[in-house]
């Protein structure tokens, strides 16, 4: 490329190159359209998945969280920013978590311990702009619910009852289920002894009075000979 | 040097493995003694490879030596090829690949840094991640283990963890 | 106006003196410190000292499981920690080898190439402004802010992300999610020509760019240079299509190469490159499957077994790779990360011989160095 | 507008005082005055233009548009501890910041904010202001020699050979301004007069930039180089050297040289609007209005240019003025000659 060539191409770029930069600045001045956000003024939307401290979460039925201090978050965490203890609780079955102290200052938010937990009691608050003046960020995550402890016992104890209840009567109805079932198969039986061909009614009736299956293995048996049938 | 590289690394290497490279990412798996080192690279070098890494393993319980592995790779078609060279840190020294592959320059320093052994004819065999003061090769088996050394005070109980 | 190729000058008049440069230093990377010897404003050697943010990854690496190594993988290069967090938990998957479902492959692309551009489009505000162009810097910034929240609004993070679970991701994404990606693409298309009349035809960059900091083929083959460094040398080495992983083999992308190895060409690969992934995430959410994000059956333990894995990816600066050795426990007995990083950095002392003060900003900008990446 | 072109004379402040003794601290306190408010008002400006250009804000908090965040900055710089390094130059060190900021002080005197007042009539005003404005790379040198501190020292080398490169075209450009006035002007009048250049354009209802198109950008280009503007900033190029000449300078030594780099931008934007923008002429305002409009004008397009373009490296900058601007403003002034030989 020749001499002047050359210096026309280039003044040609950087005249290029400054409309850009007016353009922009006209965009910015005659149509208020700065691209930062004035932060204490305004406040940035934050994502659903926006993480921040861990949290338990509070449930609605027991008006609290669900925390079995199974340690499965403390073993799992990588940066050992969780410390909880708890056991067995007078009245109720579960365990519950008495103490539950998370160093955020440790944390690196990276979520293990929301994968691991057993009840998903576990979610990130939303907390963003948070500051401290020293490097011990403990969170007391079991303090919000202190105050709700006994109710939390008192709905639990109802919520086991009517669990207790609900599974007396699961296992009744497997029991009847199971009596029946010997009943048909039974019939089945003295009915394969009697003609083999033509016995289809009995093992039907059995299928469909088995239908509650989480009536435990009181069933299997039955599902055996009549995959056999 | 007409040599083809398979028949070069047959008459150099102790012992060579095929390996499935879907499962473990390489393709070959060659064991070898320091003193044909410099003559196989070469001839990895002449077969248009590169030298990818430099990395060691501490398995001084067990053999009393430090592995060096040296892994080739031929940027055209994958063909990932290691090297394993035992060495002993206390009384060997490795050669040095810098004058072939310059890179190793590096690479070497800092399995120097990390493990302490030494590459014979280094031009600057100095700690390069690791402060030059520090009196410890950090990733041998027996240097202090994470958790105890790391800070923060109440850490003491995650020495069983899993 | 030209530039003369420029060579040690063979007078040896003028005492040679010593310039440290960084770790504090306004354009140095992160904590990279180059001790030059100069004569005049030419270098006349110069020295890469490394390891001010050595954090000790490959040691933690082998007292924790490998699962617990997960948040370490995004912050060895914070700048792609997606693709290191996601190449990790690949690498993992290959060992045990654990089948991603067809969606998780699809959202991850996108998360990766996403990640990606927002690298890239770091690296062309950062390297603007160590030649001194602030505006661009800015703009980029601008567009760079917007693939983070993309990204934030399903993994909730901004930088270091941890995204990856060994066999899928934590989260799934919606439609929102998908329409954000598509309408960032359109809007970063018109920024790049607005780049070009900007930055890219702009008579001085490509003054200070053209054969500037040239990384010979030989050199680069024989210092293992990776990424975008070395495809402007003019290999079209990207280990996405060398070793396709992670269903990259399905997608139909090229790899940019430019033949100069100057700084000018690795600033086209680069925008080239973006281009690439525009093209990429755009296939993955046109044939973004339903279904899960997660395997159906998962190992309940992740035991390493006995043996040794290298797995590779391709970061936004190269040739990632992990090597690990597996004793048969869930902790790995030695994991090496290779950084593409580390190798380019270690072909300076060659490349930057020679040259002015002035070029060692853009050069060094150029080769786009993360040094946590580096020290790891 | 009766007079003829020969006998125009704007009045100083001399003779509209009286008595020189008072006179002279009134020019000064006036100056003083005048350059802060300046100062204070240009680095609002830039910050506003750049932040623009950038698709921000600017400052907003302190006083309405935030317009009192420089004087907040100024009483922050005034009020902070002054660092002395160690092993420095002391004499030069110390001296180097009034060194930069007692020239273009007295530069400024000279320039003819309008038709009929000056604060200062001289015959070689131009020169004036050129010598001046020399003497500011000495006092970068000293800053950068003072320092002890190899940056700084880069820096001034790098100025030193900057600067010096780009007054070459600069002056060149500038005289041929100065034979179109003595050709027009009559042989009684001086072209090195700033009052005399401005009265000619308006006089003759044409401005310089016509006449001397080439001329105007050569010393456009040439004066961003001289007062180390980006894209020529290579001084004190930030990424390179850190802070160039004045790493080492914190607190009130630094804003001296803030001060002085700013009135210098003030000082080659009101020469080249003296030179080739007509001066004060204008319709309709008054003549200030016209001088200061003209100059900010100026200034705003140096900062447009600063938030536009990247910078150069050191030896393309001194390849352009010695390959591009000077041959070319050889060539004009010896075009220039010959034109007003031939016609």
């Amino acid at each position: 490329m020749g001499y002047f060539a050359k210096l026309f191409s280039g003044s040609k770029s950087l005249v290029s190159g400054m409309g850009v930069t007016l353009k922009e600045l006209v965009g910015t001045t005659a149509q208020h359209k700065a691209v930062t956000l004035q932060y204490p003024k305004e406040k940035p939307v934050l994502a659903p998945a926006y993480r921040s401290a861990i949290k338990l979460i509070r449930f609605e039925e027991t008006n609290s969280h669900d925390c079995v201090a199974c340690k499965a978050c403390e073993r799992i965490c990588p940066s050992f920013c969780i410390k909880l203890d708890g056991g067995k609780v007078e009245g109720i079955k579960k365990k519950r978590v008495q103490t539950f102290e998370m160093d955020f200052a440790l944390c690196s938010l990276c979520g293990l311990c929301l994968d691991v937990c057993p009840t998903a009691t576990l979610e990130y608050s939303k907390a963003y702009d948070e500051a401290g003046y020293n490097r011990d960020w403990r969170v007391d995550l079991v303090a919000e619910f202190r105050d709700y402890e006994e109710e939390f016992i008192r709905k639990q104890r109802a919520i086991e009852e009517a669990a207790a209840a609900e599974k007396a009567l699961k296992a009744e109805q497997a029991k009847a289920a199971k009596e029946k079932a010997a009943k048909a198969k039974a019939a089945k039986e003295a009915a394969a002894k009697d003609a083999a061909p033509k016995d289809d009614a009995a093992p039907k009736a059995a299928k469909e009075d088995a239908a509650p299956k989480d009536a435990s293995g009181a069933n299997d048996g039955h599902t055996d000979a009549e995959d056999k049938s | 040097m007409s040599v083809d590289l398979p028949t070069r690394i047959d008459e150099l290497s102790t012992a060579s493995e095929e390996c499935a490279y879907e499962k473990v990412g390489f393709h070959q798996r060659h064991t070898i003694d320091a003193s044909v080192l410099i003559d196989l690279a070469r001839a990895f070098f002449e077969a248009g490879y590169v030298l990818e890494m430099i990395t060691c393993q501490d398995l001084r319980a067990e053999t009393q030596k430090m592995l060096l592995v040296y892994s080739f790779n031929r940027l055209e078609s994958v063909d990932r090829q290691l090297l394993h060279l035992a060495i002993d840190p206390d009384t060997e020294q490795a050669p040095t690949l810098s004058m072939i592959y310059s890179g190793a320059n590096w690479f070497e320093r800092e399995v120097y840094d990390m493990y302490g052994v030494r590459f014979s004819d280094h031009p600057e065999l100095e700690r390069i991640l690791l402060p030059e003061d520090a009196d410890f090769f950090a990733l041998r088996k027996d240097f202090g283990r994470m958790d105890e050394a790391s800070a923060g005070g109440d850490e003491a109980e995650e020495g069983d963890d899993d | 106006m030209t530039n003369p190729p420029r060579e040690l000058s063979p007078s040896t008049e003028g005492e040679l003196y010593t310039l440290n440069m960084g770790p504090q230093h306004p354009s140095m990377h992160g904590v990279l410190r180059l001790v030059l010897q100069l004569r005049g404003e030419q270098i006349v050697n110069a020295k890469p000292v490394i390891g001010y943010s050595h954090r000790a990854h490959e040691k933690m690496a082998e007292n924790r499981s490998a699962l617990q190594f997960l948040p370490n993988s995004s912050r060895i290069d914070y700048l792609s920690g997606m693709i290191y967090n996601l190449g990790y938990c690949q690498a993992v998957e290959k060992i045990l080898q654990i089948e991603v479902p067809d969606r998780a492959v699809h959202i991850r692309i996108i998360a990766a190439e996403l990640n990606r551009i927002s690298s890239h489009l770091l690296w062309f505000g950062t390297f603007l402004l160590d030649l001194g162009g602030i505006t661009p810097f800015l703009y980029s910034f601008d567009d760079r802010e917007q693939i983070l929240d993309i990204l934030d609004s399903v993994t909730g993070s901004r930088l270091t992300y941890c995204y990856g679970r060994f066999g899928g991701v934590t989260r799934d994404v919606d439609d929102e999610f998908l329409e954000r990606s598509t309408a960032f693409i359109k809007l970063l298309r018109t920024r790049l020509l607005m780049y070009k009349r900007l930055v890219t035809d702009n008579v001085i960059l490509r003054e200070r760019c053209i054969g500037v900091g040239v990384i010979s083929k030989d050199t680069a083959f024989r210092f293992d240079v990776t990424g975008p460094s070395l495809r402007a040398s003019g290999v079209a080495y990207d280990v996405r299509k060398a070793e396709p992983y992670g269903g990259y083999d399905r997608f139909d992308f090229e790899v940019p190469t430019e033949e100069d190895g100057d700084t000018m060409s690795r600033f086209h690969v680069r925008i080239r490159e973006i281009e690439q992934s525009c093209r990429l995430i755009e296939q993955a959410i046109a044939s973004m499957p339903e279904g899960d994000i997660l395997p159906k059956k998962m190992p309940k333990r992740f035991q390493i077994p006995k043996g040794e894995f290298y797995f590779a990816c391709e970061s936004a600066r190269g040739h990632f790779g992990i090597y690990m050795v597996g004793d048969g426990s869930d902790i790995p007995f030695k994991m090496k990360l290779r950084t593409p990083s580390f190798s380019n950095l270690s072909a300076m002392p060659e490349t930057l011989r020679g040259t002015m003060l002035a070029d060692t900003i853009a050069i060094v900008g150029g080769i786009d160095i993360v040094m946590p990446e580096i020290d790891r | 507008m009766s007079q003829s072109i020969t006998d125009y004379a704007p009045q100083t402040i001399t003779e509209l005082v009286g008595n020189p003794w008072l006179a002279m601290p009134m020019a000064a306190g006036i100056i003083m005055g005048a350059l802060t408010v300046n100062v204070l008002m240009l680095v609002w400006a830039e910050r506003k233009v750049s932040a623009w250009i950038q698709r921000r804000m600017g400052p907003t908090e302190v006083g309405p548009y935030g317009l009192l965040q420089t004087l907040a900055d100024m009483l922050k710089l005034i009020s902070k501890q002054l660092i002395t390094p160690a092993n420095i130059d002391k004499p030069l060190y110390h001296l180097a910041p009034l060194m930069a900021f007692a020239p273009v002080v007295g530069a400024v005197a000279l320039f003819p904010v309008s038709r009929d007042y000056v604060l200062l009539d001289n015959d070689l005003g131009l020169l004036f202001v050129f010598a001046l404005g020399g003497m500011a790379v000495i006092a970068i040198f000293m800053a950068g020699w003072g320092s002890n501190n190899k940056y700084a020292l880069l820096g001034a080398v790098r100025s030193v050979a900057q600067n010096i490169s780009y007054e070459i075209p600069l002056i060149l450009s500038a005289l041929s301004v100065v034979l179109v006035v003595n050709a027009m002007g009559g042989s009684t009048a001086s072209g090195l007069n700033l009052s005399h250049i401005a009265w000619v354009q308006s006089h003759e209802h044409v401005w310089f930039i016509l006449l001397q198109p080439l001329a105007a950008i050569i010393y456009f280009i040439s004066a961003l180089a001289e007062t180390n503007r980006a894209p020529f900033d290579i001084p004190e190029a930030e990424s390179e050297l850190v802070a160039g000449f004045h790493t080492e300078y914190s607190g009130m030594r630094f804003s001296l040289f803030f001060f002085s780099e700013y009135t210098n931008m003030l000082i080659v934007s009101m020469l080249a609007v003296v030179l080739f923008l007509g001066g004060w002429d204008g319709p309709l305002l008054p003549g200030p209005a016209w001088f200061f409009l003209k100059s900010y004008a100026l200034i705003f397009v140096m900062m447009w240019v600063r938030w536009t373009f990247p910078r150069l490296r050191f030896d393309q900058l001194m390849t352009f003025c010695w390959t591009v601007l000077i041959p070319l403003s050889i060539l004009n002034l010896l075009a220039t000659a010959l034109a007003i030989s031939v016609l």
